[in-house]
């Protein structure tokens, strides 16, 4: 027996979860996008997406954020700070893939300083994960060492039911426990069975990847240009990549008021690293990408022991070339053995 | 011989007689569905090319890859006329020498890509002088048509709503052929000019400088729109500037290499009816 | 009672002609309302496109350019120039919803101080009616709202 | 529901608020700046934390923030000095700030130089152009402990006579008994009254032939003279343990989040900027 919540149920769940003060988010399709927004009603929810095209840490890490307001004044410099309030979110529908994204990118904003902007929005936040019983043509979690129904990242895992009326309901932590409170009238006790999770096929073998990656000999490979020669250096796959967190620090304002804020940034972009002098480390579009893949698969396991890539394909689905880290791993792979 | 496997044998031809370094097409991608650009450098590698109805990026802006043309060697390229269009404005704009350009031309009708003749740009100036005549008969497009009947805040918050979903990955920047600036305006901040934040106002600002930039230069490739990974209508503003210049200044981008930029020239008697 | 709404006015003004037409405005002492702030330019061709962003995103609720005659440009062309320029940022501005009133272009000469007058007259008086430049006002006060989601 | 503003007591991207105490023209386009804390806490937390070697972001709000290093040594901690060259955005701000104006200063961030290794040894610093304020935190570091080293060798080379930065201290250096300066410009640099060398520093170096027994050496500039100094030191047979060098890579946070200043997986602002040439030669040099 386990615990069951039926779809009918969701909007009373979600004015539940609005009586005990809480917002509840979730993926919905709007104006020829989707990503993850407020709801009011279960209705609203495009839960039949395979993935949203933007991903969940826009939730934690806005596109822009302002961070203060300065105003300068003949004695003193006045400032304020703009910092998410920590009313608790239920986000609902999230998939698994991105929520393991975010426990990666949680490394990254705690390494000795914490990001207070991001923490503060994770740890009023309960992800609601809903495990995949589909995928596409550029779902590859299963190369990366996940699956369509992993728990990373995830407070509360949902199973999809057979019958497509509901899910099971596991709870992954005391946070998600806390979340399911308010709503256990409406949980209800059952044992119908799970439909099967998504087949993800494997593409590539990761450590074969991350060898090759790990061997300095090849930083200079030309297999770096080759893979990356048609690059338009757009920063789509960095923008919509669950993990991936660089950002630029940006004043708008003049020198009497105005706010500084905290804007994403791209590795693929070529002022990303040009000093002021005119030297630019990363100075070609393949030593730019290369940095991403190393990042990805060599640099970030270093620091944290994971790698910062969840499979959820989002930089070969969006990318005006075509391009993407499954390509790019496809091909290493290919060279390693 | 299928078209396709014409312009492989061509492509063969002009890599192994040495008549050109590179050629710039189509291959394959991630799935049955999908192009992509490809290199071609060796003659055995030509049959990577794919020639259908799938091959809609306009290559042109890879010409303008640093040091691609540099050394005076010629470079294939699969162009549709509005490619060709753009070679011939980043010619008149000093960006390269049609010289260095040998053209693989095809159009696109409905399921079919079909030939057409011609080596050089210049071999297209007739087939462009048909499709300036064609576009000043063409009816603007369905929403451009239901906003010009919208009032002002209608209008306002339709392009609102489009680019407060605007994420600044610059996508649409990258894309587009004519946008060859080393330097953008949005990245010179002294002064910055527009705001580098995607709120909807940056997004505001940077989506008309953008269309603005492009004035009398878009050859309405569409590449802008396809890699807007938020869908927004980029074509949209594009055409609009497309039609003024064609009204106002009977101006076709791209008709050859030595047009003039039409915001870079002037006739005495240019219209002016807005001027008070 | 609330105080009656005054608009900001941006000109955006070349030297040799409309700002000089202003000054002769001045120095005949004749009367125009006191919303327009002039910026002064060597020409009409230096006026950017951007410069009129700008001066939104500073909060105008409207912008006058102007300058020379054509024909009569200090520079002999600088105006042509700009002329082809404003035709087609009008043109998009109008197409992205940003109302014909709230940006005029117009010739005035070193002669027509009378003209600056009653230009600056009736714009401002149109931007009364209209009102303050509420839709674009929003974006600017969005920026300063923190992150909602 | 909307986000409401809260103060927060830690968040890392809030600056202190300095005053220009004093401020110097170095050489052309090149000034340095001499800040005071407004906040005595800010103070404390500055004095207990800096180290030589750290760097800090020095900004002026509307215009940003900009990296550069502390140049005043862990000797003198009731201060900050910073030296900048006027380039972009931030430093034409702060190069037009004056004495009395407040900036914004968020920092000590990084390594050190790791002073106390250094004791009882002979000590090599060489620098060029604006590349000397790093090198002379260390200096002055190990100056006001002077017992503590053995020997202490400046060589330090510019593009011209103008171009030599902290003129005053060059000149208290070359009064010093306990301190060899050797000076250079590159050759058309000199001016009519120059009475030190003219050459490149790698050349000079060898010249002056510093004894590599006991000694540690300090090598600041551009990657242009690193690299042919570092040659040059390798000649003399100086191992690349022993020679000290900082890193300057773009940044904006400082604190590992932003993603710009790694070097292979170095992160520049965390585990440097003070790296041995042995630490920089197993980087990627293609990405340095």
């Amino acid at each position: 027996m386990t615990k069951i919540l039926y779809a009918n149920d969701l909007t009373a769940c979600f004015s539940l979860w609005r009586k005990e003060g809480m917002r509840v988010l979730g993926p919905v399709s709007k104006a020829k996008t989707s990503g993850f927004g407020e709801v009011q009603d279960a209705h609203e929810l495009d839960l039949n997406l395979v993935l949203t095209a933007r991903t969940l840490k826009e939730l934690f890490f806005p596109r822009t954020e302002p961070m203060f307001s300065y105003s300068i004044g003949k004695q003193k410099i006045e400032t304020g700070e703009f910092l998410p309030s920590e009313n608790a979110c239920i986000i609902f529908g999230a998939r698994p893939c991105d929520a393991a994204g975010m426990a990666i990118d949680d490394e990254l904003f705690n390494w000795d300083y914490r990001d207070e902007y991001w923490f503060r929005r994770r740890d009023r936040s309960v992800i609601i994960t809903i495990a995949c019983k589909e995928s596409d043509d550029f779902c590859m979690c299963t190369s990366l060492g996940l699956a369509p129904d992993s728990a990373k990242g995830s407070d509360v895992l949902l199973r999809p039911l057979a019958s497509g009326n509901g899910w099971r309901v596991e709870e992954l932590t005391p946070k998600g426990g806390k979340a399911l409170q308010p709503i256990a009238s409406l949980l209800k006790e059952g044992s119908e069975a799970a439909a099967p999770t998504a087949e993800v096929p494997l593409l590539f073998d990761l450590e074969a990847c991350t060898t090759w990656l790990a061997d300095p000999e090849n930083f200079e490979s030309h297999f770096w240009k080759e893979i990356s020669e048609r690059c338009i250096g757009c920063g789509t796959c960095t923008y919509l990549c669950p993990t991936c967190h660089c950002f630029d620090i940006q004043d708008e304002g003049d020198t009497y008021e105005g706010i500084r804020r905290k804007n994403w940034d791209s590795c693929s972009f070529q002022l990303f690293t040009m000093h002021t002098s005119g030297h630019n480390p990363r100075a070609t579009q393949s030593a730019r990408w290369r940095q991403r893949i190393m990042h990805k698969f060599n640099y970030f396991s270093d620091k944290f022991s994971v790698n910062s890539c969840t499979g959820c394909g989002r930089c070969t689905r969006e990318c005006p070339v075509d391009m993407g880290v499954r390509e790019t791993l496809q091909a290493i792979s290919t060279l390693q053995k | 011989m299928s078209i396709q496997e014409q312009y492989r044998s061509r492509a063969k031809e002009l890599l192994r007689e040495g008549t050109v370094k590179m050629v710039i097409g189509y291959g394959a991608g991630t799935t049955p569905l999908r192009r992509r650009p490809i290199f071609i450098t060796s003659p055995d590698d030509a049959d990577r090319l794919v020639l259908d109805a799938a091959c809609r990026t306009n290559l042109a802006g890879y010409l303008l890859r640093e040091g691609l043309l540099a050394d005076q060697k010629s470079v294939a390229v699969f162009l549709t006329p509005d490619g060709v269009r753009t070679i011939n404005i980043l010619a008149a704009e000093s960006q390269l020498a049609t010289e260095q350009v040998i053209v693989l031309g095809f159009q696109i009708d409905g399921e079919n890509a079909r030939q057409l003749e011609g080596t050089r740009v210049a071999d297209f100036s007739g087939i462009i002088a048909e499709r300036k005549k064609k576009r000043k008969e063409q009816p603007s497009h369905e929403v451009a048509r239901k906003l010009e009947q919208m009032t002002s805040v209608e209008r306002f918050s339709f392009w609102e709503g489009e680019f407060s979903r605007c994420i600044k990955c610059y996508a649409c920047r990258a894309a587009c052929p004519m946008c060859w600036c080393r330097r953008c305006v949005v990245d010179n901040n002294q002064p910055q000019w527009v705001n580098t934040s995607s709120h909807t106002l940056g997004n505001l600002e940077w989506n008309l400088v953008r269309a603005f930039h492009l004035a009398g230069r878009c050859v309405e490739c569409g590449n802008c729109s396809e890699a807007c990974p938020v869908n927004i209508p980029l074509h949209l503003l594009n055409r609009r500037m497309t039609e003024e210049v064609l009204t106002a200044f009977d101006y076709y981008p791209g008709a050859d290499e030595h047009q003039e930029p039409v915001l870079a020239s002037f006739r005495k008697d240019d219209p002016e009816t807005f001027i008070l | 009672m609330s105080e009656p709404f005054e608009p900001k006015i941006v000109a955006f003004v070349c030297t040799y002609c409309t700002y000089a037409g202003a000054d002769l405005a001045g120095t005949s002492r004749l009367k125009y309302p006191p919303n327009v702030r002039i910026v002064r330019l060597p020409c009409t061709g230096r006026i950017s496109p951007m410069f009129i962003l700008k001066a939104f995103q500073k909060g105008a609720d409207g912008v006058l350019v102007s300058g020379c005659h054509p024909g009569d440009c200090h520079f002999d062309h600088g105006n042509y120039h700009a002329r082809r320029r404003w035709t087609a940022f009008n043109a998009l501005l109008q197409f992205t919803g940003v109302p014909e009133e709230r940006v005029k272009f117009s010739w005035i000469s070193a002669a027509e101080g009378i003209k600056f007058a009653e230009l600056i007259e009736s714009i401002t008086e149109e931007i009364r009616t209209a009102g303050p430049f509420e839709q674009y006002h929003k974006l600017i006060a969005e920026t300063g709202s923190a992150a909602s989601v | 529901m909307t986000d409401t503003i809260i103060a927060a007591q830690n968040n890392i991207y809030r600056p202190a608020v300095m005053k220009i105490a004093a401020t110097r023209n170095e050489a052309p386009g090149v000034k340095t700046l001499r800040l005071e804390f407004q906040d005595t806490a800010d103070q404390e937390k500055f004095a207990a934390a800096y180290r030589t070697g750290m760097f800090g972001l020095y900004g002026i709000y509307g215009e940003g923030e900009s990296t550069f290093c502390v140049a005043s040594p862990e000797t003198r901690k009731d201060y900050i000095e910073c030296t900048f060259r006027q380039s972009g955005r931030v430093t034409t701000a702060l190069a037009a700030a004056e004495e009395g104006d407040r900036i914004t200063f968020r920092g000590p961030y990084g390594n050190r130089f790791p002073i106390e290794e250094f004791h009882g040894k002979n000590l090599l610093f060489i620098a060029g152009g604006i590349a000397l304020p790093p090198t002379r935190s260390v200096i002055w570091s190990c100056l006001d402990q002077r017992e503590k080293f053995g020997k202490i060798t400046i060589v330090y080379g510019a593009r011209t006579v103008a171009d030599l930065v902290y003129k005053q201290e060059l000149d208290e250096w070359a009064e010093r008994e306990d301190v060899e300066l050797v000076l250079t410009v590159d050759p058309g640099g000199e001016s009519p009254d120059w009475k030190h060398h003219v050459g490149f520093v790698p050349a000079i170096l060898e010249e002056a032939a510093p004894a590599p027994g006991n000694c540690v050496a300090v090598l600041c500039g551009p990657p242009i003279m690193i690299k042919f100094t570092l040659a040059s030191l390798k000649k003399l047979g100086f191992e690349e343990a022993n020679v000290y060098t900082t890193l300057e890579n773009r940044m904006k946070c400082g604190v590992g989040k932003c993603g710009r200043c790694n070097v292979g997986s170095v992160y520049v602002c965390k585990e440097g900027p003070v790296f041995t040439a042995e630490e920089v030669s197993a980087m990627p040099a293609a990405d340095l």
